[in-house]
């Protein structure tokens, strides 16, 4: 419960900071990191996909906030598809017509 | 490639006619040339009931269970939703079909000869619910019937 | 190029009963396209059906009739292998005919 | 919090479940949960539709809905896919360059073959769909491959199924541990739920099959590709399976996989063989 606390905190806290393109970067290349994986899971999300290419935008245009914003979106929806994919490779099981 | 053959010579006639429209050398005629012949241009850009009425017929109808409309009751896809109209009415000479809720109310009128039986069949595109209203015009007078067809947004469309 | 045109003509009796379907985008102007432009409107304003010198049919249409519209109607006389002459014309001046068989 | 209970739950299950040996079946066992899979599946849809002939399954919603199927039956008076069969008949009968023709890739000359794909190779371990042999074929000929999803194929896979009308789906697992393999990769991608909206193939086309989805009549899965190719109003066009397959990822919020990828193949591959007995109904049109 603790560390949901703290986590929650976090991702309040993060974009009231003034990103720089250290924190950009590092925020693209986690997500980046977590989208493949969804992706060798077979499971890549549409949303997540877009919010990676906006990054990716905004990162060429040097524009660190919308960079971390995407960036921390992305890695969200990533985290959470690779979740589901995990969950499914046994719970699929369940829904199968017997 | 037959259906495009001529067309950049016809779109020079029509702008040469619609030019001329504007200063009013054809007059009346202006307009209705720049489209199909014969095509009733004013009545297909009214936006209601009343006006496509107005243009079309000139006159009023009167509600007639000698007209028979059959539409759906929920469309399946308001992209085409079948319409059919038919009469018991003698001496037919056309057949139209409103849709008030569309961007231009009139969608479709048909001009029949004394060979034609006087039913149609055709499919409508429907932005909305709305209703749909056939007009059928015989011996001078205007009848008409009308139902509510639902348009629901498809769920696996997108 | 196969015709724009397909009819369905059958002599019934005292009657042809006649369906037609033809190949047409009917663009109502109102759509647009996947780049988000409106798409122009394109769409028949006249069908013809023309049987021994008569035209049997005309059909008005607005942008609202559908894609690859549709047509059923009857008349009075006809007889199989008399031919049945179509025509639409479109708002772009475009046209196309075909002169089809009853059956 | 919860999730990740039950999901630590049931990895414990599995462990308990592949250590009595039940992770991988030998191939006679496999061919028998398959046999036993299309028995339970085809249990299922003539229970959830017990006045439903087996035949009318590959009419999908038409066969659930008497409102849409009246519409239906205006429509076919003269289907908007004439003119793909027409096109289609012209090129299937067309020679390639080479002077060969359709005819000579498939069994009987191509007619009436549509019921038996896809198929499984047993010499290159894949599962072969009816258009992925099209274009095969138009490569072993020197021709180029037609893109998958509108156009040309769907007009060609069109005549082809019509010449297979009331034929029913015949599709057979042959006793090959890749193809059972194939098989079970269908089956798991069919219920597993992915994308964004969570859904499986299952949870619109099993568990609410019959009931509306906003405007939509959600078709009942066996029989679902009975009709295909298809002409959607909502298209305006022709498609495909692998068309309607791409599109029904795009709207789970699932980035779609490439037409023909081995995954949808092999989900084809399972919901044909689920669908045995439903006769080809295709081409179709659709809302």
């Amino acid at each position: 419960m603790k560390t949901c606390l703290i986590v929650a905190l976090l991702t309040i806290a993060v974009p009231a900071l003034a990103a720089d393109q250290t924190s950009a970067t590092t925020a693209l290349t986690a997500a980046d990191q977590s989208e493949a994986l969804a992706g060798s899971l077979g499971n890549r999300w549409i949303p997540a996909e877009a919010a990676l290419k906006a990054a990716r935008a905004a990162l060429a245009k040097q524009d660190w906030d919308t960079t971390l914003t995407e960036a921390t979106r992305a890695k969200a929806l990533a985290d959470r598809a690779v979740e589901q994919a995990r969950e499914q490779k046994t719970l699929w099981r369940d829904a199968v017509i017997r | 490639m037959h259906a495009g053959s001529s067309e950049s010579h016809d779109l020079t006639r029509r702008a040469t006619l619609r030019l001329l429209g504007l200063l009013g050398v054809v007059g009346m005629a202006g307009t209705a040339l720049a489209d199909a012949p014969g095509w009733p241009v004013e009545a297909f850009k009214q936006k209601t009931e009343a006006d496509a009425l107005k243009q079309l017929y000139g006159k009023p109808f009167e509600v007639s269970d000698k007209v028979t409309l059959e539409v759906p009751e929920i469309a399946e896809n308001g992209a085409v939703v079948p319409v059919s109209v038919s009469t018991t009415l003698e001496g037919v000479t056309s057949i139209s079909i409103l849709v008030p809720e569309n961007p231009f109310t009139l969608a479709a009128s048909y001009k029949m000869s004394d060979a034609t039986m006087p039913a149609i069949g055709c499919r409508l595109k429907m932005a909305k619910t709305s209703n749909v209203i056939a007009l059928v015009e015989a011996g001078g007078k205007i009848y008409a019937a009308s139902k509510e067809v639902k348009v629901t947004l498809g769920g696996c469309g997108g | 190029m196969a015709s724009t045109i397909r009819v369905r003509a059958q002599a019934n009796g005292p009657t042809t009963d006649v369906q037609a379907l033809i190949q047409h985008p009917m663009d109502s102007g109102f759509v647009k396209d996947s780049d988000g432009n409106l798409v122009p409107p394109h769409y028949i304003e006249t069908v013809t059906f023309e049987h021994a010198g008569k035209i049997v049919l005309t059909s008005n249409w607005g942008p609202a009739v559908s894609k690859d519209p549709y047509t059923k109607f009857s008349f009075k006389g006809g007889a199989k292998g008399d031919v049945l002459n179509v025509t639409w014309v479109d708002n772009l001046g475009k046209t196309d005919t075909v002169a089809a068989k009853i059956a | 919090m919860s999730l990740r209970r039950v999901s630590r739950r049931l990895a414990i299950a599995a462990l308990i479940f592949s250590a009595l040996g039940g992770a991988a079946p030998a191939p006679a066992d496999g061919l028998a949960t398959a046999a036993a899979d299309q028995k339970a599946f085809q249990a299922f849809f003539k229970d959830r539709f017990p006045n439903l002939p087996v035949a009318e399954f590959g009419n999908g919603p038409y066969a659930v809905n008497a409102e849409m199927r009246k519409q239906w039956e205006d429509i076919m008076q003269f289907p908007p896919y004439d003119f793909a069969l027409d096109e289609g008949k012209t090129a299937f009968e067309t020679p390639f360059a080479n002077g060969k023709s359709y005819a000579d890739c498939f069994a009987n000359g191509g007619i009436g073959v549509r019921q038996t794909y896809p198929t499984f190779d047993t010499k290159t371990g894949e599962v072969v769909t009816l258009d992925l042999a099209i274009n095969r074929c138009r490569i072993a000929n020197g021709e180029k491959p037609l893109p998958y999803q509108t156009g040309m194929m769907a007009s060609i896979t069109a005549y082809m199924a019509e010449t297979s009308r009331d034929k029913p789906f015949d599709i057979k697992i042959p006793d090959d541990p890749r193809a059972i393999a194939a098989y079970e990769a269908g089956k798991e991608y069919f219920y597993t739920r992915r994308g964004q909206l969570n859904f499986a193939c299952a949870s619109c086309h099993v568990t609410s099959a019959g009931q509306r989805m906003r405007g939509d009549i959600l078709a009942p899965a066996m029989g679902i590709l009975a009709a295909f190719p298809i002409y959607r109003s909502d298209w305006g066009s022709m498609g495909t399976i692998d068309r309607r397959f791409t599109s029904c990822s795009s709207q789970m919020r699932s980035e779609p996989l490439p037409p023909q990828d081995p995954a949808y193949r092999n989900v084809e591959y399972f919901l044909s063989f689920m669908s045995n007995g439903v006769p080809i109904t295709g081409p179709g049109t659709r809302p």
